[in-house]
């Protein structure tokens, strides 16, 4: 597969760079042995429990691809549903030199550089506007990104000289959060989504682009989105620069802004 | 017994205080009210149903006021007038607005004596339904009786109520004595409830009135199966709190969440606006029996729970207050606590053992609400299931009276079928390996853990102080509570406070007020 | 499917006839919608922790038919090992009345009525040798179907007059199992295999019916196995007559014994 | 602190009794000598590999000394008489017996001094090993601390031993601090040890004096990457019980499984075998500072937990002294319990905290070594997840040395790698977040606990009676210990026991014997 996907949201290869592997090998899952290809699963069928539904648990681990499938527990959670926890053996193995990883290009600065960065491209702060946007009242992991005090001891943009930092907070229509971008200026829109069910998070993130291509605002910012099931691939397929999942450090952010803004300059 | 030892002086002090911090607030908003109120007042009168194009028509009667300026004077002496001018009930006065066929300012005015008369009139029909239900609920506990504590809660928040009252029942069958239905983002922002069944909600099901009636049979039908009665619950917060209260009131809803300060801190709604809200909202839920929630495991998803133990304890002696203040007794004020601490630190399950215990002395007669492990939960849903195991452990301890029983997949989705099943067979798991085991221990004299909860304490009544000195207005804009800053005069909903007239009246909360402090 | 298959030892459905079921449904695993086909995963891939190791696993769930594959978790556990739990939805589903289960035949029957069919049958009690062969040492399972104390308050074969039984007990060389049963005239052998590990039962299990075919016993004995992975699909594969899975009771077994001798006498 | 009220002359009369027990067995078996025993001196002495059909060389010697009618003399005096005769190391005379070229019977007679200096002088290379590996150990601990108890100790079981030291190492990275390699299948019964570098088990890995090497370098390579010292456990036990003893100490393993009456009620092996074999096997292990676990867990799956403590403690008990009597300190004693107490009865948690720490109590210098949960687990890992939670808590809660990491998925297979590390993350979390616990906690007086620790203990004496009136080896007959019925003259292995002649030496015995009691 060519397409360009998944999450690699960087922090884990050095400095984010598109993760393109040496490995060439297949690889399987290991459970006790390397190649054993063993896979734990579990799930409900909507069918009463007993040799039927037992067989049904069996059936679906073959659609799954495991081979020799073991039903584990077969539990009775209701007149009409049985839940299921199996193992069973996968074969069909992942190629590693085939996988391409999608992350944000950057590489990792500290805090001096980063300021050093953004002073020498844009001579000024950059203007920072951020957002739990929609319904979302989800603003920890934004503060965590934002705030001074930062996350997991990594401070926040608002310690950089680099960034001038405007937190909306929560559940912010995205006309409120385009109008404030416009009104400030902004160099970067940041927004957070952490609510997904039923893919909210989906039609949100369009429209908000939508807003910025029709005040033509969507070529003045680095738009950034970030939540814990946000990937870089999905970001980019819904139109934005970049995408932050779990664990984002804010210097990863700091580090990719200043660096995309500089990049921006250049061209 | 586990019993932690606590200077009774600094606890009557701590209530003195919240006692005045709570009474000042009263005092100055005692000449407010607000469209929510307004609406719940025309609901009480048999206003119901929507517009063709959707809008309620309490709103509209509402709307209607506000937009002739007379909203002043409150909704139930301008329905009585109407009602009485008109010959129509509620109702058809309401639909009359709707198609413009009237003008509640422009009806002759029917004399105060009558009109006030007729407002009574009006609203006590559904004062009596509620008080019919309380006494259905009493009836069905006779019949049905709860016999273990602490009473499992488990949500439901497919988004379809539908699936919500199959997975309600399937949890009550696997042991759950609670479910809560979670309502979809967004839904407290809403300045009006929505109407009639809804299939389509994001990470929770809009709570409507049809919704609930539809939830409460089902699990009624599952009470008489199981031979227990399955509680109820869902969210009395938000721009509708006193709405809802209604709605819960007269579909025999049996709990609801329903905290003085949420919706200011965590919805950023504006503090007159909650303030007056949850008062008059509790009044409701006091007079239908229903146990409230209050939201202090809020405070610990923001802030780091190791240091916010005082933040916790004075918002729960504060909403304890304005709970007594609405008429709620001590059995129907369900404080809220999290085992939030983070379980990187050494000795976490020591300090939570220490604040829970502390909660749970200084409240006694409260149902104390306690909330699982979320914050710090990842998605590896083994390490999660882990300590959830702990929190049910201390609950079981420290005799925690409702248990909202932690999901091993709390970071990642609402809870699938299974999910529920798992951690409502871990909790009650443990209600019975643990089930006497706090009964056999004590603590050692000024161990760490009753040291832990005297500092607490001392810190609460210090902090408390800071409120009283301050005011409980100032004291939030200055972020006392779950690090949060508000305006007085910002949030959301500010538009709908106004100030009574002189002729203003609340005929259901005089009927409340007379019933609840008889 | 039409192959006879899966576990069903019966008990769940009434006295465990093969379970044909009434319904022609596709069923899907149940999460928190009908049909939306959500089923939990977890395994390791021999790859360190990284955007790559989340791509690996993403195209893993991928290979596994599941759509939407979410990484839930994704730690490093060993420099070169990372496990994942994640979520994905399966769209293939099982058609329930396709499915063949396999059950041993029998009616359930209580202990008086066991007795009498043996009775009436042989006119004196079964004799059943009973082992745990080969290097299985785990007794308590063939125990708990032979000793008087039974199972979850179901009494053992021992409590009924229709069987005489000999408990081997473990360990014991299938050579000893096939000398004990000439000896007796034993009119069935039930054999124990609880530890599976790289299918060690099965050659056991193998070398038991050859052994049996080689002395000219095969065709004088009911030949049954039991065990928490035995499944009656797998016992008729290796060429025994019966397989009883987990938390088979007494009842069950003794019911089974019963009709088969009775059938055989008939036949 | 927790703490029991225990009445000290209840324990000391247990003392007493089992020492009675015990000295009584020893006594009645000191003239007795097995093949294992004899194989075990050869190995001493330096015979080492396996023919060239398979056949370990030890086992050759000392089938060949049955088969001349020589046995009773003893290994030693044999192999030294041929070295003197023929100018020889023992094992080229082994060698030698393989071939066929030499038959120990015919060879002249050196004379009784000068062969029972020879013999003394071939064994003691294998003594002096024995303590430089003892002093290695010491050394690594030094230098690579252990810090934090109860130690955790995970299982490894691919049946490759190359797998295993991959599985072992991640499973230290992972926090482990113990890691064992359980044994194949069925390895128990076979009266000779495997040679070389396995790759083939079943449900384990063989025990070969080549795999132990292999883990050990992984596994001393892995602890100074980490810092820690983590330690190695194989089995001793089953019929070459004191071949492993010496194999696991010149390899420099750390703890034995090594029990006085294992093989006797779980692999119906012959009692007097058992009890002679024992005793040497225990010796070698005293000497090479090796910690042995002793295995009343097993009781518990057998027969129900709840009422099986007076059993494992008078097991204990005797254990105990069988293992003083070999010269072992309490500090290398770690005496089994299990978590197997039924998660389906009420108060399980108490019942089990009792029994707990009353084993943990009567044996405070022994490194009490703590089973988890196993026969109340089935395929749903997730509750099987929550039970190992508790026992993880019991464990911190009371002390334990020695934590036996339960596993998920324990009711379906050996530990995947996922496994082990969700197992082992658990229990760390528990021994940190529940650390300082214990010592902040007090039984009531006279609870549930502290009268359910008594009623075992009092029910332990009376068993310790009834065992010392009938004898040690009619209880067993009797099947007092785990329901298991065995006879005297029953059970595998009784032919490879004989009585020593006039001239029987064993130096290693003495050797050590002089080591340890001195
Ligand atoms: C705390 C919390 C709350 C708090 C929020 C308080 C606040 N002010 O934020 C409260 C209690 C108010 C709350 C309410 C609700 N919550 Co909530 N909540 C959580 C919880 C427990 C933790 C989230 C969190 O703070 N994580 C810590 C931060 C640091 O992590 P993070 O958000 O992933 O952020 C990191 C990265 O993702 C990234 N990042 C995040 N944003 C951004 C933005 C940018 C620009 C960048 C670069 C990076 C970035 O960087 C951060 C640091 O590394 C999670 C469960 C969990 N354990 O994850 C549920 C959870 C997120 N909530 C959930 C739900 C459903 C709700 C409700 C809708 C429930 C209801 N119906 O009432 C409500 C309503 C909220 C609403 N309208 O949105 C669901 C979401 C399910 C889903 N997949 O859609 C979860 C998963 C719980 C569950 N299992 O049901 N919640
Ligand atoms: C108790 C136990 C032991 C005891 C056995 C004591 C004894 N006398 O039986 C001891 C401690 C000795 C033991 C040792 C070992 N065990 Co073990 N043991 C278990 C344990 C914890 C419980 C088994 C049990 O008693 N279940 C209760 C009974 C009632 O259930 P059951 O066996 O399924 O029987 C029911 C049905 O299956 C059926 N049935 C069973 N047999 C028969 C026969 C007939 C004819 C019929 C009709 C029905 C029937 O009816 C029964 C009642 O419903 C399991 C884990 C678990 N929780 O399941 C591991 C387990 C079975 N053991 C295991 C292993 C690997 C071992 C060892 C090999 C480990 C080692 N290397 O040292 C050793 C060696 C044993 C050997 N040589 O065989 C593995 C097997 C893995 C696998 N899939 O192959 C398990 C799963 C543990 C694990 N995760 O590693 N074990
Ligand atoms: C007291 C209280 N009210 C309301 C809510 C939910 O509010 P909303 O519906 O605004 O998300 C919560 C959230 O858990 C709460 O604790
Ligand atoms: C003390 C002791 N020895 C030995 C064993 C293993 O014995 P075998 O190798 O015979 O299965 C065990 C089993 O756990 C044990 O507890």
């Amino acid at each position: 597969m060519e397409t360009v996907m998944g999450n690699g949201n960087g922090q884990a290869t050095s400095g984010g760079r598109a993760a393109n592997a040496p490995h060439s090998d297949l690889v399987l899952p290991y459970g006790d042995q390397r190649n054993d290809g063993v896979v734990q699963v579990s799930f409900t069928l909507p069918v009463a429990a007993g040799p039927l539904a037992e067989e049904a648990a069996r059936q679906t681990m073959k659609l799954m691809g495991l081979e020799d499938p073991q039903v584990a527990e077969a539990t009775a959670i209701g007149e009409e549903f049985t839940f299921f926890v199996g193992y069973g053996k996968l074969t069909r193995a992942v190629e590693l030199s085939k996988l391409r990883v999608a992350a944000p290009m950057w590489e990792e600065l500290d805090q001096a550089a980063v300021n050093q960065l953004v002073q020498d491209t844009l001579g000024r702060p950059m203007v920072v506007v951020g957002a739990a946007t929609g319904s979302d009242a989800h603003t920890v992991g934004l503060d965590a990104i934002l705030n001074y005090k930062g996350f997991a001891g990594n401070r926040g943009l608002e310690a950089y000289s680099a960034f001038k930092v405007v937190n909306m907070g929560s559940q912010v229509p995205n006309e409120e959060l385009v109008a404030k971008a416009r009104e400030l200026g902004a160099d970067a829109i940041l927004v957070s989504q952490v609510v997904t069910e039923r893919n909210v998070h989906l039609a949100n993130l369009t429209n908000l682009v939508e807003l910025l291509e029709a005040e033509g605002l969507r070529d003045q910012v680095v738009l950034v989105v970030g939540g814990p099931r946000i990937t870089h691939a999905l970001a980019i397929e819904l139109g934005y620069d970049a995408g932050f999942g779990p664990s984002t450090r804010p210097q990863d952010v700091a580090s990719y802004l200043a660096q995309e803004v500089s990049r921006r300059m250049l061209n | 017994m586990l019993k932690l030892s606590i200077d009774p002086k600094i606890v009557d002090k701590c209530h003195e205080l919240s006692e005045d911090i709570t009474s000042r607030v009263a005092r100055e908003l005692s000449s407010l009210s607000t469209v929510a109120i307004e609406r719940t007042v025309a609901r009480f009168a048999g206003v119901d149903g929507v517009t063709p194009d959707g809008v309620p028509l309490p709103n509209v009667v509402v709307n209607h006021l506000v937009e002739k300026g007379k909203i002043h004077d409150g909704v139930a002496m301008h329905l009585a007038n109407a009602c009485l001018a008109l010959d129509k009930t509620p109702q058809q006065v309401a639909e009359m607005i709707a198609r413009g066929e009237t003008d509640l300012s422009a009806i002759e005015w029917q004399g105060t004596e009558a009109v006030t008369e007729k407002a009574r009139e009006i609203c006590q029909g559904s004062v009596d339904k509620i008080r019919a239900r309380r006494a259905e609920r009493e009836a069905l506990l006779e019949e049905l009786p709860v016999t273990e504590t602490p009473w499992l809660y488990v949500i439901c928040a497919t988004g379809n109520t539908y699936e919500d009252a199959v997975q309600g029942r399937l949890a009550a069958s696997q042991g759950a004595d609670v479910i809560a239905v979670i309502r979809s983002t967004g839904q407290s922002l809403l300045d009006f409830v929505p109407h009639g069944i809804t299939t389509e909600g994001f990470g929770g099901t809009y709570a409507t009135q049809a919704n609930f009636k539809l939830m409460r049979e089902a699990l009624d039908e599952e009470s008489r199966k199981l031979g227990r009665y399955v509680r109820l619950v869902n969210y009395c917060s938000g721009l509708c709190m006193p709405e809802i209260a209604y709605m819960g009131a007269v579909e025999r809803l049996d709990m609801m969440l329903n905290d003085a300060m949420y919706g200011i801190l965590f919805r950023d709604i504006n503090m007159e606006r909650t303030f007056v809200d949850q008062n008059f909202s509790r009044m409701i839920n006091a007079y239908a029996g229903i146990i409230i929630n209050t939201g202090e495991d809020n405070y610990l998803t923001t802030v780091d729970a190791f240091g916010a133990g005082p933040s916790v304890l004075a918002s729960q002696f504060m909403n304890y207050h304005f709970a007594k203040k609405a008429g709620l007794k001590d059995q129907q004020i369900g404080l809220g606590h999290a085992f939030e601490i983070d379980p990187s630190i050494e000795d976490s399950l020591s300090y939570e053992l220490a604040m829970a215990l502390l909660v749970r002395q200084l409240f006694p007669d409260c149902p104390i609400k306690y909330m699982p492990p979320t914050v710090h939960k990842k998605g590896d849903i083994f390490t999660s299931h882990v300590l959830d195991s702990n929190f049910n452990l201390v609950s079981v301890l420290t005799g925690q009276s409702i248990h909202l029983v932690g999901m091993l997949t709390e970071a990642i989705h609402t809870p699938l079928i299974q999910d529920r099943y798992l951690s409502v067979r871990a909790a009650a798991y443990m209600r019975r390996a643990a089930k006497g085991l706090g009964q056999n221990l004590e603590f050692k004299q000024d161990g760490l853990i009753d040291r832990r909860a005297a500092s607490i304490l001392n810190d609460t009544l210090k902090l408390l102080e800071e409120v009283s000195e301050k005011g409980l207005f100032a004291a939030i804009t200055e972020g006392v509570f779950a690090g949060v800053k508000r305006l007085r005069t910002g949030g959301k909903g500010r538009e709908g406070v106004f100030k009574k007239g002189e002729w203003y009246l609340n005929p259901v909360e005089e009927a409340l007020r007379a019933e609840l402090f008889s």
